[in-house]
């Protein structure tokens, strides 16, 4: 499996990895809604880094305007309209006793979790490649070939309004959509 | 003699239900529609069965006008129905049934249970008013004498528990709907009965053609066709243990399991009280009288006609197993309170006799259970319409409030008492003639218990003796007034004598009561068993 | 064998068997379906004639009947041995062929003769009796339909035929003692008659299925025949009968058979274990205990065990038995008779007795002495019974006999007639009743099956007999007057109508022994039925001739008799019982008085297990042994529904995860099985 | 271990975590956060995946995930709201109307 990233990268990226993953053990064990929105945006930059490491430029920024920006600002709005804080904590004590613990449910999680990396680390090491090898094709797009177009983002742009212009029309009419919907579920009933 | 009418059969099966879609779209309340649809339509099934009666020859054992349109090819499942001695009677048997149902049950045919709101007004010269919703319950009744028809003229296995299970609807309906006070619980373990026990029927139909297709590699369910299979191989009598594993004992066992618990015998039977008394007086008739039968028809028919090493072995237990429900039955009928439960014992009795006479396996026992059939199917009818009269009468189905009805009433006493006689099977009577024969026939089994057998058959004459006279004598003899402390609520007994329709209803089955314990061969002379030799012994 | 061939040949086939049967069924249609329509409307005023006319039509027919049945023993008597009447089959299915036929042999005639006498002379004297009751058709057809069965049961030649006419018979005593069925009591013993006469027929249904087993064939003439051939290779008839030659038929099944069909006897006529619904049966009208507890019915065991005399003669167990039971019966019977209060209670009880008296007869070879006992006895019994009756009508209705005393000024006919019936029922010469049981002790002592002791029974029951009788007679009919004023003033004669019956059968009584009827029996060996050679002269057992026989018998009937009138006829207002005069203690007289408890001893055996048995039966076991299958399965599923309610727990997550676990499950599925 | 296998290790890590805040946790808006973290967890694996294959399609399934991710938390966080406005409280547990 040829290495496409150089090794000084690799290091960097290892650790970013792990950096993601202490915010994410930060956001799973948060107390309070605050401090796992905030363990989510690190999250969501930690990405936004990796994919500027391996070079997706493009998708990095748009990750950190839209995810971290526009998302994440959206969840602390809430949070801080429903000041949830307080009531967190008393409600903890009259927990009833539940069929499901939390302990039963990271148990039956967890070999599901295994058995999902397994195949994902399988396919990025084309250990399947002999029995899929029809479907895998390899693109046009190598590092050279990015770079003699101008970079990554004239490649996504020429791959999106040239050939899949469709799919962004109607992405757009999907985010219309959406707009219009969160506004009229919100909106208060006057009458 | 006439060219031989080739679907007679198929018209016999369908015309109860040509009529019965009549009935649906007539407006059934009025009462001379009623009448004119149900006189017709039992009529014609009459002629016709008649009809086929004579021009039966005896001679050939195998099955007549028999008809066959493939079905379902690839399973091997025919329309194919023929009529045999066996079941020649049993559609004389329906037809009559249902022609003494339809005339004496033209207008008061419903159950009081639920009606209490009526007025009890005296004069009871208007007919009474009709049932509710009355042309789906007579198209119910006619749809299920269709299926009667069918189960007993089908050749084909699966046509016949194809039949077997259209019959069960109606039923379902009848009682559901139209039966007494707690008829929901009633119906549904009821139902649940049944249905258990055909289950258990279809599996065996489906492995039994499965193994003749295995032998000879013909697919066909055919009852004529699966007789000639090899069974025997499947069977070796030598030691019990191995016959618990021969798999044609369990065949015999699902298919004897689903007659019995129709029948009902004793071990299957505590829906069939219940059912008794909740249901109203036609369903009650077709219940007891003709759907009972099928179970035995069946016996004879399948488990014994099929599976004959098998029933050569059991037949022992399965008299033992009828001896048990006769003196059972007579014990319970002994200590009951309501009419309508006392005619369910007596009848589980008598249902007793037959299995016990069907099981001796031998020509004099088997046709004795056969004459049995036909006598108990009259018997039965006429001890509801007696019960549903003496209900019109005296408003209470409970005979210790009744008492000293003969004074009033001498006809009804008459009437009951004729019907009394042919339950004792007094010689004379049409009773006596099938249970000599099954005597006879228990008698000649030559195991070595058969006279011990033969008592305890006898024995059950005692006991039939004991409840039909007990019971007699609560309603009929005795103190007039039963309740003479609290008289001040209990309206005067206006019970009128039994209307001239009802007379001549009555005067049927008495004829044929007394008619048969006579002359016996008026009906019976074409009915030869026609069970293949290897099982009479 | 040629002899037997003989018989047979002189048969003569005609209707007059079908129309001795039908003439009763034609009075029983015509009283059944004509009077009523007749006298519809009409209520009292007219009951008088309604009474008369049905009355009248009734004994009109059966005494045609008789006159037929005289025809018919001209005829028999003349040359030809049985009249057969034409026959169908009846049930017949392959094997079992049985024909619908009847047949009047010199056997059955006399019981005709008798059954249509003495009913024609009890539907005469049932017109005065029953007058004044409302059911009184009802009561006539009744009586048809019991002659039509009883002659029906006599000539029958099959024994499911006969078997017809047994139960025919049982029915019409049940309908017969239950006649006033508003009183519970009656009712009660009607039913215990029928009950009783069924378990007896229990007997005979499995001798004729046997017979009909090891025999082939279910014709009385049939099996007599076949019976009559198996003994005839063996010539001395008296000799025990080892070799057996036809594989079915050894002595040990036609020992058997013989037993079962005595068990019917037993049933019918009331010998020991199954004799205690007869007395309970006076509980019917008096013409109805004269005519089917005196004469008729009970007559019947005793009559089939004649018919079957050669299966019998073939094996002396069953003879045995038969004395045994016969003389106990006779012995048992008469003690209890002495201690009874009601009259007619008292002639139940000898009417067992004397019925023991004929089975003892037969059990000792001697039928034709049984069958002219059962001749005189019907004669006899039913004088005294109908005796009884007008007394019975004069005292509206008193039975109880400490309650009479001195009607002899009141009743002189029916007095008369009752002394000439006593007489010949203690057997006193000259009367038919000394004859026929002279006969009955001398075969006892002449036959080898007989024996000293089965005598000494027999003369002791004389004896008894006698002293009953004669109580009887003085405590009614002389003494003090014991009957209340009120009963005075009503005290009447009873009228011509009842009186004329009375008079004939005491004629009959007087003079039915030397009537010849005797000889006709024995001396030509008149049919194949009975094989029997003259009496020898000289008692095998005692060295005692007939005449002495005779004279003994006659000294005992005339001391017995005349003890009972001395002892019983009272000068004062209350009468001597029994403790008294024979000085026996108060306990004994108790256990005669109350029939030795054997009622109470049979209901607490029987009847009231039976019944607990079969309450507890059709509660406890119908709802837990049955239905116990369906309740426990309604149990579990209704139990697991409530568990699986738990887990809709409404939390959304156990939902996510519920469905999480279910797609990775199918994923993993998926994976393996590659299809 | 080259820095593709890592990455890939570490989405499927994320993916579970977001599985587990959504499951265990009793707010709704840290549940919806979860949501995101699972998104967010699929694009990082997308992305490798099509730099592996030397295609652009990848980053393109990247941006439409994202545009869905917004359209989704805006439309729970509008349901959220009117669920503060009925019960009161933002818990999952009170959401049991639909009991069994």
């Amino acid at each position: 499996m040829v290495n496409l990233i150089s090794n000084t990268s690799t290091s960097i990226i290892t650790a970013l990895c792990i950096l993601t993953v202490i915010f994410a053990l930060l956001m799973l064990f948060a107390k309070t809604a605050i401090n796992s929105a905030l363990g989510l945006l690190a999250v969501l930059l930690c990405s936004a880094a990796i994919y500027a490491v391996i070079g997706e430029h493009f998708v990095a920024t748009i990750q950190i305007l839209v995810y971290a920006g526009a998302i994440m600002v959206l969840f602390i709005f809430s949070i801080m309209l429903l000041n949830l804080t307080e009531e967190e904590k008393e409600q903890e004590k009259k927990q009833e006793k539940k069929f499901f613990t939390p302990h039963l449910i990271v148990l039956l999680i967890g070999p599901l979790a295994a058995m999902f990396a397994f195949i994902l680390v399988a396919f990025s090491l084309e250990y399947f490649s002999p029995y899929v090898s029809r479907y895998s094709y390899k693109g046009v797009y190598t590092k050279e070939h990015i770079m003699q177009i101008g970079g990554n983002t004239f490649a996504m742009a020429q791959e999106l309004f040239a050939t899949h212009y469709i799919l962004f029309e109607l992405i757009s009419i999907f985010l219309l959509i959406a707009m219009i919907a969160a506004v009229v579920l919100a909106k208060r009933k006057i009458d | 003699m006439l060219e031989r009418p080739t679907c007679l059969l198929s018209i016999i099966i369908f015309l109860p239900s040509v009529f019965a879609i009549l009935s649906l779209l007539l407006p059934m309340q009025k009462e001379w529609i009623r009448n004119l649809i149900l006189f017709s339509s039992s009529l014609c099934s009459l002629l016709l069965a008649l009809f086929l009666w004579n021009i039966f020859d005896v001679k050939n054992s195998g099955f007549q006008f028999s008809e066959f349109h493939e079905w379902i090819p690839k399973w091997g499942i025919a329309y194919a129905i023929g009529v045999d001695s066996i079941s020649l009677l049993m559609v004389l048997m329906t037809a009559i049934v249902a022609f003494i149902a339809f005339l004496s049950t033209s207008y008061n045919c419903h159950n009081h249970d639920h009606d209490h709101d009526h007025d009890h007004d005296h004069n009871h010269n208007h007919p009474l008013p009709a049932i509710k919703y009355a042309s789906a319950f007579y198209a119910l009744i006619l749809f299920l004498q269709t299926a009667l028809y069918g189960t007993f003229l089908a050749t084909d296995l699966f046509l016949f528990y194809f039949f077997w299970e259209i019959a069960l609807i109606p039923m379902l309906f009848i009682i559901g709907i139209w039966g007494g006070s707690k008829r929901l619980k009633v119906t549904i373990k009821f139902f649940i009965y049944t249905l258990f026990g055909s289950l258990f029927m279809l599996i065996a139909i489906i492995a039994l053609v499965a193994i003749h297709k295995e032998n000879t590699g013909v697919l066909s369910a055919q009852y004529n066709i699966l007789k000639q299979g090899q069974l025997a191989a499947y069977f070796d009598g030598s030691s019990p243990m191995a016959a618990l594993s021969s798999p044609q004992l369990w065949l015999f066992l699902a298919f004897t399991l689903a007659f019995i618990i129709k029948i009902p015998i004793v071990p299957f039977h505590t829906w069939q009280p219940d059912i008794y008394e909740e249901s109203p007086l036609l369903g009650a008739i077709f219940i007891s009288a003709l759907l009972a039968k099928m179970g035995t028809y069946g016996l004879l028919r399948f488990s014994i006609g099929l599976f004959a090493e098998v029933s050569n072995y059991i037949s022992p237990l399965m008299c033992i197993l009828g001896i048990v429900s006769i003196l059972y039955g007579a014990l319970c009928a002994w200590s009951q309170i309501s009419m309508k439960r006392v005619i369910a014992y007596s009848s589980i009795s008598h249902a007793g006799y037959i299995l016990v006479g069907l099981f001796t396996l031998n020509a004099i026992g088997m046709t004795g259970g056969l004459y049995q059939m036909f006598n108990h199917a009259l018997l039965v009818t006429g001890m509801f319409l007696m019960a549903s009269y003496l209900f019109e009468r005296v408003h209470t189905d409970n005979i210790r409030e009744m008492g000293g009805l003969a004074k009033i009433i001498p006809l009804h006493s008459l009437a009951l008492f004729i019907l009394l006689l042919s339950l004792i099977a007094l010689p004379g009577t049409n009773s006596f003639v099938g249970e000599f024969s099954i005597l006879v026939g228990t008698f000649n089994m030559n195991i070595r218990m058969a006279p011990l057998l033969a008592f305890f058959v006898a024995l059950g004459g005692i006991f039939s003796a004991l409840y039909a006279f007990r019971f007699y004598h609560l309603i009929m003899f005795g103190a007039i007034y039963k309740k003479e402390k609290h008289k001040e609520h209990r309206e005067p007994f206006l019970a009128f004598d039994l209307k001239i329709k009802e007379v001549l209803v009555m005067g049927i089955i008495a004829l044929f009561i007394l008619g048969l314990g006579i002359y016996p061969d008026l009906f019976f002379a074409k009915t030869k068993i026609s069970i293949t030799t290897k099982v009479m012994r | 064998m040629n002899e037997l061939q003989s018989l047979q040949t002189s048969l003569q086939t005609s209707f007059l068997p079908f129309w001795i049967i039908l003439l009763p069924l034609i009075g029983l249609i015509i009283n059944a379906v004509i009077t009523p329509l007749i006298f519809r409307g009409v209520h009292n005023h007219l009951h008088k004639t309604k009474v008369i006319f049905a009355g009248s039509v009734a004994t009109l027919v059966i005494f045609i009947s008789f006159l037929l049945s005289c025809y018919a023993y001209f005829i028999l008597s003349s040359n030809s041995s049985a009249i057969k009447s034409p026959s169908y089959l009846w049930p017949n299915i392959d094997t079992l062929k049985i024909s619908f036929q009847l047949v009047i042999d010199k056997l059955s005639i006399i019981l005709c003769l008798v059954v249509t006498a003495v009913g024609s002379l009890i539907h005469l004297y049932s017109i005065g009796y029953m007058g004044k009751d409302d059911g009184v058709v009802r009561y006539f057809v009744f009586l048809n339909l019991f002659c039509f069965s009883m002659l029906l049961l006599i000539i029958g030649n099959s024994l499911p035929l006969m078997f017809f006419g047994w139960e025919g018979v049982g029915l019409c005593s049940y309908l017969l003692i239950g006649f006033w069925y508003t009183d519970k009591e009656k009712l009660q013993n009607a039913t215990k008659a029928f009950i009783m006469n069924r378990i007896g027929d229990i007997g005979l249904l499995l001798a004729m299925v046997l017979i009909f087993k090891s025999i082939g064939t279910l014709e009385i003439s049939n099996i007599n025949q076949i019976i009559s051939t198996y003994q005839s290779t063996y010539q001395n008839t008296y000799q025990n009968i080892q070799q057996i030659t036809q594989q079915t038929l050894d002595s040990q099944t036609i020992t058997i058979i013989c037993l079962l069909l005595f068990v019917g006897a037993i049933g019918k006529s009331a010998q020991i274990p199954l004799y205690t619904w007869l007395p309970d049966a006076m509980s019917g009208p008096t013409p109805v205990s004269a005519l089917i507890h005196a004469a008729t019915m009970v007559t019947a065991g005793v009559y089939m065990i004649v018919r079957f005399s050669p299966l019998y003669q073939a094996s002396p167990t069953a003879m045995a038995v038969i004395a045994t039971i016969g003389a106990g019966t006779a012995l048992f019977a008469a003690t209890i008779a002495i201690a009874q209060n009601d009259i007619k209670k008292v002639l139940a009880y000898s009417t067992i007795s004397q019925l023991g008296f004929m089975f003892l007869a037969c059990g000792v070879g001697a039928y034709t002495a049984a069958i002219f006992h059962l001749l005189t006895h019907a004669f006899f019994k039913a004088l005294l019974f109908l005796g009884a009756g007008s007394v019975i009508h004069a005292c509206q209705g008193e039975q109880d006999m400490q309650k009479f005393g001195g009607l002899r000024k009141y009743l002189p006919h029916t007095f008369v007639t009752m002394m000439i019936g006593s007489f010949a029922i203690s057997g006193l010469p000259l009367f038919s009743g000394f004859f026929s049981k002279d006969e009955i002790l001398f075969s006892v002592l002449a036959l080898p099956y007989g024996g000293s002791g089965l005598y000494l029974i027999a003369t002791i029951t004389a004896f008894l007999t006698a002293i009953y009788t004669a109580r009887l007679i003085s405590m009614t009919f002389l003494g003090e007057e014991r009957f209340t004023v009120m009963v005075r003033k009503y005290l009447h004669e009873s009228p011509s109508v009842m009186l004329v019956p009375l008079y004939v059968l005491a004629f009959l009584a007087t003079i039915g022994g030397i009537f010849g009827l005797h000889h006709f029996l024995v001396p030509n060996n008149y049919s194949e039925i009975v094989i029997f050679s003259k009496l020898p002269e000289i008692g095998i057992h005692l060295p005692l001739t007939e005449r002495e026989v005779m004279i003994s018998s006659a000294f005992i009937s005339i001391v017995g008799f005349i003890l009972g009138l001395t002892l019983f006829r009272t000068k004062t207002k209350e009468s001597k019982s029994i403790r008294k005069i024979f000085k026996i203690p108060l306990s004994i007289q108790r256990v005669l008085e109350n029939k030795y408890y054997v009622d109470e001893i049979y209901d607490y055996i029987l009847v009231r297990p039976l019944r607990l048995f079969a309450y507890h039966c059709s509660i406890f076991v119908e709802q837990y042994v049955f239905d116990l299958v369906i309740v426990l399965l309604q149990r579990v599923i209704f139990s697991l529904g409530k568990k699986l309610r738990t887990l809709q727990s409404g939390d959304v997550q156990m939902y996510l995860l519920f469905f999480l676990l279910g797609i990775t499950s199918f994923l993993f599925l998926a994976l393996n099985f590659k299809g | 271990m080259n820095a593709f296998f890592q990455i890939q290790l570490l989405s499927a890590f994320l993916f579970f975590v977001g599985l587990l805040v959504v499951l265990l946790k009793r707010n709704i808006i840290i549940v919806l956060m979860g949501i995101e973290l699972m998104l967010n967890a699929i694009n990082l694996s997308f992305v490798v995946f099509s730099k592996q294959n030397y295609q652009i399609e990848g980053q393109l399934g990247v941006l439409f995930i994202i545009v869905i991710a917004a359209a989704e938390s805006a439309i729970g966080l509008s349901i959220l709201i009117n669920f503060y406005r009925n019960f009161g409280v933002t818990k999952t547990s009170v959401a049991n109307t639909l009991k069994g």
